[in-house]
């Protein structure tokens, strides 16, 4: 009856060792049922631990902020724009990219479950999963701001994307000063997940040495 | 349904807790779950909605003590067993027991090194869409207890339409084996006191993805 | 606040599985619970309010986990530490570490013979009634983080006045220390297909009661 | 992570156990604090476990059902009329009895917590305090109804009443047919609990034998 003990999310002791039990008998089954191929499933992962993740939604910001024409193809159609560039993990029909300014900050969430736009950001982060932000970013998104230290003018307009279908949210943060002449490689290396989901900022030159 | 997933707007979780330098799993298991569910909906097994509402039909408490990815492997097992691809017997073995249910496909090693592409949800039209950016729409008050995309804290909701992303599948049917159903899609954007009363953080405005028989024009 | 307790119309909790021949307490510890909270209740060291706000406070994950008196044990150990009448320290060596701090009065075993009488909640009147029966009203789109008993089903909803329960101690006030701040209190019914649309039962009528400040005329 | 392991409301093993302990450890506080008395709490306990209970309810609906001049009196103001019985345990200001008929058929529910006529019908019953009770019986009380055996005709106006304020309410159910001339005493033995929170209806003659 403690308060605090339920929190699943970061529990990995003994009942892990139960789950990864069931989660072995369900690849056994499917595998020897013939629907599945392991070594097909080793190479999702793999795909997921190197080359998908938000260097990929990086490069595409980093291109939008040096590039006018790309940017203004990437805020009218994202999807199509993302394919030009020829990505790791292809992007599919459905990415939207919007475009944050000193009047207006985009979030995006997923109150229904824990959509994300894999494609270009990689897996979503647990925080994103959690039942914290998909109940309070549409209704305290500052609350929810402050929680990552992020703290925006009192008459900024906050906008948050409930990703309630298959449209898939990719927020371009504002170019941080003190970045004239950079060459996208090294502002690529200001964009983080955060700035990309609108729960962060891009880093200031300052911060990247 | 107006299920415990729905949970936008609820009070009482707690603070946001970012993970400095978070891998991209906790566990191994964790990622055989995500390659499963990719691979058997690559295989053609069931849809992401049929996904989505086996989650939705866990039993809240599990549903909001269960980790993500623990989430998924039990959906998984619900999917499998009501679609008639294993039973309980073989999930509790550990076995096959029986013989397949025949798959459209199988995900090989090659297919994912090519770049595996997401599905588009676009679908031939019916007729034309109903409403245009600029519009204002009601949302409507319904609560089918089957899955749906409308969340409840945005029922019966005076909002504006700002995009149209064109005709995609229905999830509230295709969840139930009622097909694609093709509507037309809209971002409709609300006022956060139009959500949450007047005492709102009046710089807030929401935004949701709403399928046409989601909506009224007000 | 729109916490987990404001469970009305929430779908997926299964059947109601009523016990045959239950007893007034399936553990002894279930009613020194129930005892010690009408005793504290007595005392005067909270109202019920409070107790209910408490409640509402535990995590989501523990509130539907837990027990009826579990829940009410973990809000008793709540106000007893956020009021100071004990401290978490003392909670854990199960013993009195510190001095008490003063209750108005205690409860004894002969005021528990003569028979408790529950308190009365209606406070004198600051102004008129604003609605009689028969009465059009509209409840409030309201989410206060604090504690409320207007539930979220029946928010922003159209209803008629059916009674006038005379005024009342205003929980919303009361459960924050804020005072009694006496309201009116009405029993408004609603149509089923008003709160759950189109495909409600059509028989259905549900009735909240509803303080003034939760209601506007309509 | 098995689907079925989170129902504590019926569990009572080894984690009651950790309950009991804390459960010790608070009385124990608040004794030595000098808050409550232990005499105090086995009086209110004895009195939930011999005095108070459904029958007190049992007895107000036997005698509405005798006495035409007390129903009329119940139906007006409830908390007035019980207390006029003398109850063992005295009902307090805000009682209201709501009465079935053929046509309209009344069910009681507190979807915010679990309040209850305790003075008139002693201790909720653990569903009457679940989460299925408390989510469902404002949606879909025929469903309620029928998880309870009870099948209402199609033409029934159902009426919950969600006790959302300190007002409690009790039903008053249809007096069975074939119990003309029966005393207030023997009537009472039809009157049951759930009749009285309306998920239930009174017992038929032949069903007390």
């Amino acid at each position: 009856m403690a308060e605090h003990d339920h929190d699943h999310d970061h529990q990995h002791g003994s009942e892990l060792s139960e789950t990864q039990l069931r989660v072995r008998a369900l690849e056994t089954v499917l595998t020897e049922k013939g629907y599945i191929d392991p070594a097909a499933l080793d190479a999702i992962i793999e795909a997921y631990e190197t080359k998908v993740g938000p260097h990929n939604g990086a490069r595409v910001v980093a291109k939008a902020w040096s590039d006018p024409a790309f940017r203004r193809d990437l805020l009218a159609d994202a999807s199509k724009a993302v394919s030009a560039l020829g990505h790791e993990s292809r992007v599919g029909d459905h990415l939207v990219a919007v475009e944050n300014t000193p009047a207006l900050h985009n979030m995006i969430v997923c109150t229904l479950c824990s959509c994300y736009p894999w494609e270009v950001l990689g897996l979503p982060p647990v925080w994103y999963k959690s039942a914290p932000y998909r109940s309070r970013a549409v209704k305290d998104p500052r609350g929810v701001l402050a929680d990552f230290g992020v703290s925006l003018p009192k008459d900024t307009e906050i906008r948050v994307w409930d990703s309630t279908a298959e449209t898939r949210f990719l927020v371009l943060p504002m170019r941080p000063p003190g970045t004239d002449g950079w060459s996208e490689e090294r502002l690529a290396r200001l964009v983080t997940r955060d700035s990309m989901i609108g729960t962060g900022l891009a880093k200031r030159p300052e911060e990247v040495a | 349904m107006d299920g415990i997933h729905d949970m936008g707007g609820m009070d009482g979780f707690g603070k946001v807790e970012p993970e400095p330098n978070e891998p991209p799993f906790h566990a191994a298991w964790e990622g055989r779950v995500l390659a499963m569910q990719r691979a058997m909906g690559y295989a053609g097994a069931w849809q992401i909605d049929m996904s989505r509402f086996a989650q939705e039909r866990l039993p809240p408490q599990v549903y909001i003590t269960a980790s993500y990815y623990q989430r998924w492997a039990l959906a998984m097992e619900r999917n499998l067993v009501e679609r008639g691809y294993a039973d309980a017997e073989e999930l509790a073995a550990g076995h096959a027991l029986r013989p397949a249910k025949p798959l459209k496909r199988k995900l090989t090693t090659d297919v994912v090194r090519q770049g595996m592409t997401r599905g588009s949800f676009y679908r031939q039209a019916q007729a034309p869409a109903r409403f245009k950016p600029g519009d204002r729409v009601r949302t409507k008050n319904i609560h089918p207890p089957t899955h749906t995309r409308l969340p409840r804290y945005a029922r019966g909701r005076l909002g504006v339409v700002q995009l149209v992303h064109g005709c995609h599948a229905f999830p509230d049917t295709v969840a139930i084996d009622k097909g694609d159903n093709p509507q037309w899609l809209y971002t409709v954007v609300f006022e956060g006191t139009e959500l949450w009363g007047a005492e709102a953080d009046p710089t807030l405005k929401v935004s949701i993805d709403a399928f046409e028989p989601y909506l009224d024009p007000a």
